[in-house]
C-alpha cells in the first residue's frame, strides 16, 4: 500500500503543474502548426516535441543531467548548433542573382528597419511600464525582425538566454506565417502599375565571382564589423565549398548530414528552453507582439526603399521584391512572386528577389554583429 | 538479505502491474484515438501530408499568445 | 642496450596479462560471432573490437584520455549514445501492425515478465550465496530480458554501469541466439492445431493514426511513468518525425547518417568496459546465465498471455505470435513466423507479429523507467 | 529608463547606418570584383573547378616561405 | 561622436595588426592552393579558411569561447578528429595488393627513413644554431616524413601541439607536390632499363585474408608497438568494418558522413593554430624547409630499397614503386605509374605500387607509436 | 646539446629497426595467415559474408562461459 503512494506520487499525473499543463498545450500546438499547417516544420517539430519532453515532471530531461540539457550546454549555450545549420545554410546558398544585380544589396539593408525598430520597440513597452527589458533583451527581441532562425537563436544565446524560447518560436512562427504578414502592407505600399515593373533579364554570373564573393564578404566583415565574424564566417565557409567544387563530399554533407544533424540538436535544445517560468510570463506576449510588427517593419522599409531607388534610377526596380530584404529565405522571395503574379501572370520576379533575399540573410547578420559589439551587457 | 528480497518482490509484482496498467490504457487511448481519427476522417478529410502548406486569416499563432494571457490573467486574480 | 631494454618493456609482449589476453580472445570470438555467425554485427563489431583496443597493455585507450574512454565519457556515461541509437531506431518503427490490433500490445506486456522474474533470479542467487548483487544490479541485468539493446544500455549505464560490458554482451548474443532459444519453448506451450491458427486480415491504419499514436504514448508515459520518458520519448520523437511526411530529410538522417555514427561510437564505448577485473569475473557468468533464462521466459509468458486471451475473446490469436513479444525486432516475429510455417506453410504471421514485437518495445521501456524509478541506489 | 531609452537610439541608429554602409561598401566591392573577373577571363581561362591538378616548376607554397621570411627579416631590422 | 569613435576602435581595420594580415593572406594562399592548384583541398580548404578566421581581430574565433577554439577543445587537443578521419580512411582502403605481394611492404618500411632523418635534421638545425627545437618537437617534425595527414596532426597534437599549425600545413603541401618532387628523384637513382621492369601479375586475394589481415596487424601492434594502437586501431576498426561486408551501414558512414564531418572540424580546427605569433616564425621556416627534404629522402630511400631486394629476389621488383612507399596515398602510387608509362605505356605500374602505398601508411603509424612511446616529453 | 643530438640518433636508429623489424615480423604473419586461409578453403568454404546467419546447436556464446570459468578456477587454485 505504502508502495503503491510512492508510485502514486512518482506518477506524471500527481506532480504535473498547470503550468506544465499549459506548456505542453503549447508544445502539441507547436506540433499542429508545424505538422497541419507545415510551419517551418524542420524546426518546429524538434522545437515543439522538446518542449513537450522539457515539461514532463518527475524526471530531468531539460534540466540536471538530463539529455536535453545536455544537448543544449553542448551546442546551444555555446553556439555551435545554429553556426552549423548557417554553414549548412551558405552550402545552399546561390549567391547568382545578388551578382548579377548588387544594387538590390540595399534592399536586404532597409529591411533591417525592422530589427532596429523592434529594439525601440521593446524599449518603449518599458516607458509605457508594461515590461522591464533591459538593453540586451530588447537587442536579442528586435533580431526576431531579421527573419533569420538561426542568426536570431545565436543572438539570443549570447544577449539573453532567458528570452531564447520564446524568440525562437516567435522567429520560426512568424517566418512561417510571411505569406499572410507581408502581402497586404506590399500591396498597401504600391500601385498597379508598380507591381507591373518587368525587370530586366539576369546576367549569367560567371563561376570565378561566385567563389570570390563569400571571400569578399568575409573579408568586409573582418575589417568592418568582427562582431558578426562568427556566423558570417561559418555562412561563407559553407557557401566557397558549395562554389568552389573541388570539395563536393564535404560541401553535400555540410548540406544534408551535418545540417540536419544539427538540426535535431538545435531544435531539441531550443525545446528544452521552453520550461513553463521562463516561458508562462508576460514578456513572452510582448516579444510576440514585437516580432509581428518587426516583420511589418521590415517589409515596409524594404518596399519603401525599393521605390526610393527608382527615384534615382534608370533601370527600375519592381518594389515588391523589396519586402524579400526581411530574409525568411526563400519564402519571402516566393511571396514576392506570387503577388507579382496577380498582377501580371506573366511577371516572374522569383529570380529577381532572391537577390534582396540572400541580402536581408547578410544584412541581419551584419546587424546581428552591431547588436552583439554593442549591446552586450 | 531479507530486505533485498522483499524489495525485489516488491518491485517486480509492482513492475509488471505497472507494465500491465500501462500497456492496458495505452490499449484504450489507442482505440479511442483511433476511433475519433475515423470520425473525423468521415467528416472531413484530414490535410495532413500535404505539400502545399495552408494559410488562413486566422493564424494559430495567436492561440499561445491567447493562452498564455488567460493563464496570466487567471494567475494574477 | 638499455634502450632496448626499454624497449622491450614498452612492448605489449612484456606487458601482456593472462586477464589482458583472455579478454583479447573474447573480443576476437564476439568478432567471429558477429562477421561469420552474424549475431546482431551492427552492435558486436565495434563492441568487440572495441574490447580488444581496451586490453592492448601499456596505452590509454579505454582509460585516461584514450579515445575510447573520451567516446564513453561523451556519450555512454551520459546516456546520449543509446537515446539516439533509440531515437533512429523509432524513425524505422512501423506502429501500423499494432495499430491495427492494439490488444496485441498485451503479448508485448506479458513477455516482459522475463524481466522481473531475472531479477528476481539474480537477488535468488544472492540468497544461495553464489553473488551479491545489489538491487540496482539485479534490476540492470533483469533489463536484458527486455531484448532491447538501446534500453539495456541505457538502464544499465544508469543503474549498474560496473555490469554493462556483462550486460551489453549478453543482450546482443541473446538477441541473435533468439532463432535458437524460442522455438523449442514455443512448441513446447502449443498445440499444433494452435499453431495453425490463421488471423484475421488486418486493417488498413490511415496515417493520421500514425502520427498520433506517437504523441499518445508519449503523453501517457508522461502521465503515468515519466522514469520511461527519456527513452520512450527520443523513440517516439523519431517516429515522430518518420511518420509526420514533412520532415523527410532529418527522418532519413536520423535512419543514417546519425544512427550509423551513434551506433560506431556506442559500440565502442561498449568495448571500453570490456576490462579484465570487471568482466573477468564471477558475475559475468551468473550474468550469462540469467539472460538465457530472462529470454526463455519472456518467450513463455508471451505465449501462455496469447493462449489465455483466446479464452475470453472470439477472434483468436495464434499464440506463436505472443514469443514476439520479447522485442528482439525484427527477429522474433521472423521466428513466430518461420516457426508457424512449419505447421501451416500458408499461414503467414510476420505482419501479425509485428504488433506484440514492437510492444515488446515499449513494454521494456515502462518496465525500465520502473527500474530506474524505483531501484536506483 | 532615460539611459535605455538614449542607448537605444543610438544603437538604433547606429545599427542602420553600419547595415547600410556595409552593404553600400559590398556593393562596391562586388562591383569591383566582378569586373575585375571580367576582364581577368578576356585575357586568360581561369582553371578554376578543372578535375585534373595543375602542377608547375614553382610551387607557391615557396611563397608562404617567402612572406615569412620577409616578414621575420623586416622585423628585426 | 564618441559612438563613432567606440565604432571605429572596434573595427577590424583599426585593430588588424601586421601580422594578422600577413596571415589572412597566408589562409587566402592556402584557399588559392587548393581551389585553383587543387592541393588536398579536403583539408587545405578548411585549415586556409579557419586560418582568416583565426586572424579577424576584435572577436574571439580560434580563441577563448570562440566556436572554432571549441572544436580545437573538442576534437583536436584530444585526438579524436584526426582519429576518426584515420577510422574513415581504413574503411576505403583495399589491401588486396599489399596481401598479393607482401614483400613490398618492405618498401613501406624503408621510405620512412624521411622520418627518422628529418628528425635528425631538425636536431642539426640545432647544433648549428638556426633553432631551439626539444626533442618532441624535432619528432613532430619528423613526422611529416611519413606523408600521411591524420597521422602528422596526431602526432603533432601529442608532443608539439604548438607547432601544429605548420606542420599539417608542411605535410598536405608536400602531401600535394609529390607529382613535383618525387619525379626528378626517381629517374635519377633508377637506369632506364629498371624502370621497364614489368612485375608478375597479383593473385587474387580472398576476401577471408582481407578480413583477417586488419585483426593480425593489430594484434601485432598490440604485442609490439602499442603506442601506435590507437591509431592502427582506428585504421583497422575502419577497414574491417569495410571488409566483413556484414556492416555495410556503418562502414558507409565512416567512409562518407563521418568522415566528412571529422574533415570538416578537423580542417577548422588546424586553422585555429594558424595564429600570428605561433606561425609567423622562424621555426616555420625551418619545418618548411625540412618537410620537404623529408619527402625526398624517403622517395629515395623507398627506391633504393626496392633495388637492394632485387638483388637477392628473383621475381623483381620495379624500384619506381619504392617512392610509393611513403605514402601520401593515393597520389605516390599514381607517380609512380605515370613515371613507368613514360619509359614503356603498355607498363601499368599502379596496383603494384598501391603495396607499398598502403605499407606506407603502415610504417608511419608504427614510427609514429615509437615516437609518441619514446619521445613525449 | 649533445644530449638531444645523442637522443636523437638512439631514436632515429631504434625507430628505423622498429619499423623493419615491425614489417618483416607483418610479412611473415601475413604470409603465414594467407597459408592457413589457402589451407582451410581448400578443406571447406568459409561462410564469410553469406547473407542468411546462420545457426548451429552449440552457441558459440557457451564459449565465453567456458573460457571465464576456466580462467576463475584456474585463479582460485
Ligand atoms: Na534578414
Ligand atoms: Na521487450
Ligand atoms: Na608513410
Amino acid at each position: 500500500m505504502n508502495q503503491l503512494w510512492t508510485f502514486w506520487q512518482n506518477t506524471g499525473m500527481y506532480q504535473l503543474s498547470v503550468e506544465q499543463f499549459i506548456m505542453i498545450l503549447i508544445g502539441l500546438l507547436l506540433l499542429y502548426l508545424a505538422i497541419i499547417k507545415q510551419f517551418e516544420p524542420l524546426l518546429l517539430i524538434p522545437i515543439g516535441f522538446g518542449g513537450i519532453l522539457s515539461n514532463i515532471p518527475g524526471v530531468d530531461i531539460a534540466v540536471g543531467n538530463g539529455v536535453l540539457a545536455q544537448f543544449s550546454a553542448m551546442g546551444l549555450d555555446t553556439g555551435i548548433f545554429p553556426l552549423l545549420v548557417f554553414m549548412g545554410i551558405g552550402a545552399m546558398t546561390d549567391f547568382g542573382p545578388l551578382l548579377a544585380n548588387p544594387k538590390t544589396m540595399l534592399l536586404g539593408a532597409a529591411a533591417q528597419f525592422g530589427i532596429f525598430s523592434t529594439l525601440l520597440g521593446a524599449i518603449a513597452m518599458n516607458e509605457i511600464g508594461m515590461f522591464d527589458f533591459t538593453l540586451p533583451q530588447a537587442a536579442a527581441i528586435g533580431i526576431i525582425g531579421g527573419a533569420d532562425g538561426p542568426t536570431a537563436i545565436y543572438v539570443s544565446s549570447v544577449l539573453a538566454p532567458e528570452l531564447l524560447g520564446a524568440i525562437a518560436v516567435a522567429a520560426y512562427s512568424y517566418m512561417a506565417l510571411v505569406p499572410l504578414i507581408q502581402p497586404p502592407i506590399m500591396k498597401a505600399l504600391t500601385s498597379q502599375s508598380e507591381r507591373k515593373i518587368r525587370m530586366r533579364v539576369m546576367r549569367e554570373v560567371p563561376q570565378t565571382e561566385k567563389v570570390l564573393f563569400p571571400l569578399v564578404l568575409l573579408l568586409l566583415v573582418a575589417l568592418i564589423v568582427p562582431g558578426a565574424a562568427p556566423l558570417l564566417g561559418m555562412f561563407c565557409f559553407g557557401n566557397l565549398m558549395k562554389e568552389c567544387r573541388v570539395v563536393a563530399r564535404l560541401s553535400d554533407t555540410a548540406q544534408n548530414a551535418l545540417i540536419n544533424i544539427a538540426t535535431i540538436f538545435l531544435g531539441l535544445s531550443v525545446g528544452s528552453k521552453l520550461v513553463a517560468d521562463e516561458f508562462l510570463v508576460g514578456e513572452t506576449l510582448g516579444i510576440l507582439a514585437l516580432g509581428i510588427v518587426a516583420f511589418g517593419i521590415g517589409t515596409m522599409t524594404g518596399v519603401l526603399m525599393a521605390k526610393l531607388m527608382n527615384l534615382f534610377s534608370k533601370n527600375k526596380i519592381n518594389p515588391l521584391i523589396g519586402a524579400a530584404g526581411v530574409s525568411a529565405v526563400p519564402m519571402a522571395a516566393r511571396v514576392a512572386n506570387k503577388v507579382g503574379i496577380e498582377s501580371d501572370p506573366d511577371n516572374f520576379l522569383i529570380m529577381h528577389a532572391m537577390g534582396p533575399n540572400v541580402a536581408g540573410v547578410i544584412g541581419s547578420t551584419i546587424a546581428a554583429g552591431v547588436l552583439i559589439q554593442f549591446a552586450a551587457g | 538479505m531479507e530486505n533485498i528480497l522483499n524489495q525485489g518482490f516488491g518491485l517486480a509484482l509492482f513492475g509488471m502491474i505497472t507494465v500491465f496498467s500501462f500497456l492496458t490504457l495505452l490499449i484504450i487511448a489507442t482505440r479511442l484515438m483511433s476511433f475519433l481519427v475515423s470520425r473525423l476522417d468521415k467528416e472531413q478529410d484530414l490535410p495532413l501530408a500535404n505539400t502545399e502548406p495552408l494559410q488562413e486569416n486566422h493564424p494559430p499563432i495567436t492561440v499561445i499568445m491567447a493562452a498564455i494571457a488567460h493563464y496570466l490573467s487567471r494567475r494574477q486574480s
